[in-house]
């Protein structure tokens, strides 16, 4: 897995690539809610290299939105792969967690400015 | 596709979950299995291996877990042998995938996914030892 | 070494051979099969299948040739399955390895190359198909 | 496969890489016996870059030594894999073929000059 970081005005965008797995879930999970931490309250993760996602995985993202949620905070997951977003519907994701298709929608969705074409 | 088989033996140890994983993605593109049952064959594995590793044994050293894949046309059937505890993770209740955020829990994902992913599972206690066998229609 | 097999049908033409290769050294790095092994199955393989397209119909169009690899502790077993002529190489008289250059001939090799490099070697007549089976020991 | 050709002196190298096998054979058959037939007689195959070789490739070899001898010319062989060398041993061409385990030692059987270090 890869992780990139970036921020585009109040948002912070987690960019994420190939494996989130029992690995490399803790690695993700540490920088995840470090950032939370620190204050950071509108985040997006572009899933859009993300090609496979496990339990340990999946728990990091339920994790970071539970943390959010009491602190008036907001995790917004776009681009996410058909078989990546099938993984999240069938645990119910989908209905908890705000879930777009892509990095502008994602945007958008927090209140702040598209990303320049 | 190609019929044909795959035993992999591995120690009880996370580290080799990894190899585990690369092991089924080559085996799916050498049999040419379809990409989305291979997906579902993938993770429905890891989590089944990964839950024996985290929670089957007080003590994991010198454990040796046994995952065999076959695909046959029409299925694909993974079956993971381990002398862990006894555990029958059909047993196990589903998670409230109802409930609101704050009242979600972080547990019971893994078993869900397997569930959910496979056609077919079947748990038996043979010699000591966990047999759970899963099936993926391949259409 | 992962125990397992492939099962690998394929059109009964010269240009599927070297698929039938590739599946076969694919086969060999999955399973983790010892490198002089490798070499062995897949150069009696390639034999053997070459040898039933080429003289195995009097029209080779619409024919199968099923190819069977199996990996255990011990021993990797081939298995060539053809519906194509009555032929037991087993019954092929060895070429003449002592004659000097201007006499040797060109015929003969690549039976005598599988027997050579094959343990054992089995033929039988089955349903109106040929079944070669060849043992390879692992060591 | 490849092949490449050089010539030293009076001799003329065919270098062949990767698999000599039904498919290939064909092209090696054609270009080796055309050069027998334009009047090359020192002939070296490095076969440094084999990998592999099956009957057809095989039989290649030996139909260019049968020609060759008549006419005074000589093939050597050099620089066979441990797996190439073994099966050329099985099916006796040890035997009736120069194999040498360097380009140089093939130089040097041909009668030439060793090629400069
Ligand atoms: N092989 C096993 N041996 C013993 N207990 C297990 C085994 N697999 C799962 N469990 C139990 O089932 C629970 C649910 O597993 P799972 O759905 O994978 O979620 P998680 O492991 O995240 O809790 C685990 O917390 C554990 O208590
Ligand atoms: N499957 C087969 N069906 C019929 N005849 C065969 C078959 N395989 C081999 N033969 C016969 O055996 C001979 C020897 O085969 P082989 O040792 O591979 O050398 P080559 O094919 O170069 O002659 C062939 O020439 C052919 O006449």
């Amino acid at each position: 897995m890869q992780i990139k970081e970036s921020k585009q005005g109040e948002v912070l965008i987690l960019t994420i690539s190939e494996h989130l797995d029992s690995a490399t879930s803790t690695v993700f999970e540490s920088r995840l809610l470090g950032l939370v931490d620190r204050g950071e309250r509108k985040i997006v993760i572009d899933c859009g290299s993300l090609e496979y996602v496990n339990s340990a995985g999946l728990k990091v993202f339920l994790l970071a939105a539970k943390r959010l949620e009491p602190l008036g905070g907001k995790l917004v997951l776009c681009a996410l792969a058909p078989s990546v977003l099938m993984i999240f519907e069938m645990i119910g994701f989908t209905r908890i967690m705000k879930i777009v298709p892509s990095l502008d929608d994602a945007l958008k969705a927090l209140g702040g400015e598209a990303a320049p074409a | 596709m190609h019929e044909g088989s795959i035993t992999v033996r591995l120690p009880a140890d996370l580290r080799e979950i990894e190899r585990l994983n690369r092991v089924v993605r080559q085996f799916g593109d050498l049999h040419e299995v379809p990409s989305r049952v291979l997906y579902a064959v993938n993770l429905a594995l890891d989590e089944v291996v990964t839950n024996v590793v985290r929670h089957g044994f007080d003590d994991t050293a010198g454990q040796e877990i046994v995952a065999q894949i076959v695909a046959r046309s029409g299925e694909m059937t993974t079956e993971v042998t381990d002398a862990g505890r006894t555990f029958n993770p059909l047993e196990m209740p589903p998670p409230n995938l109802e409930a609101p955020l704050s009242e979600r829990t972080l547990g019971g994902l893994g078993i869900h996914l397997v569930r959910s992913l496979m056609d077919g599972l079947e748990y038996r206690r043979e010699n000591g030892k966990n047999v759970l066998t899963m099936r993926k229609r391949i259409r």
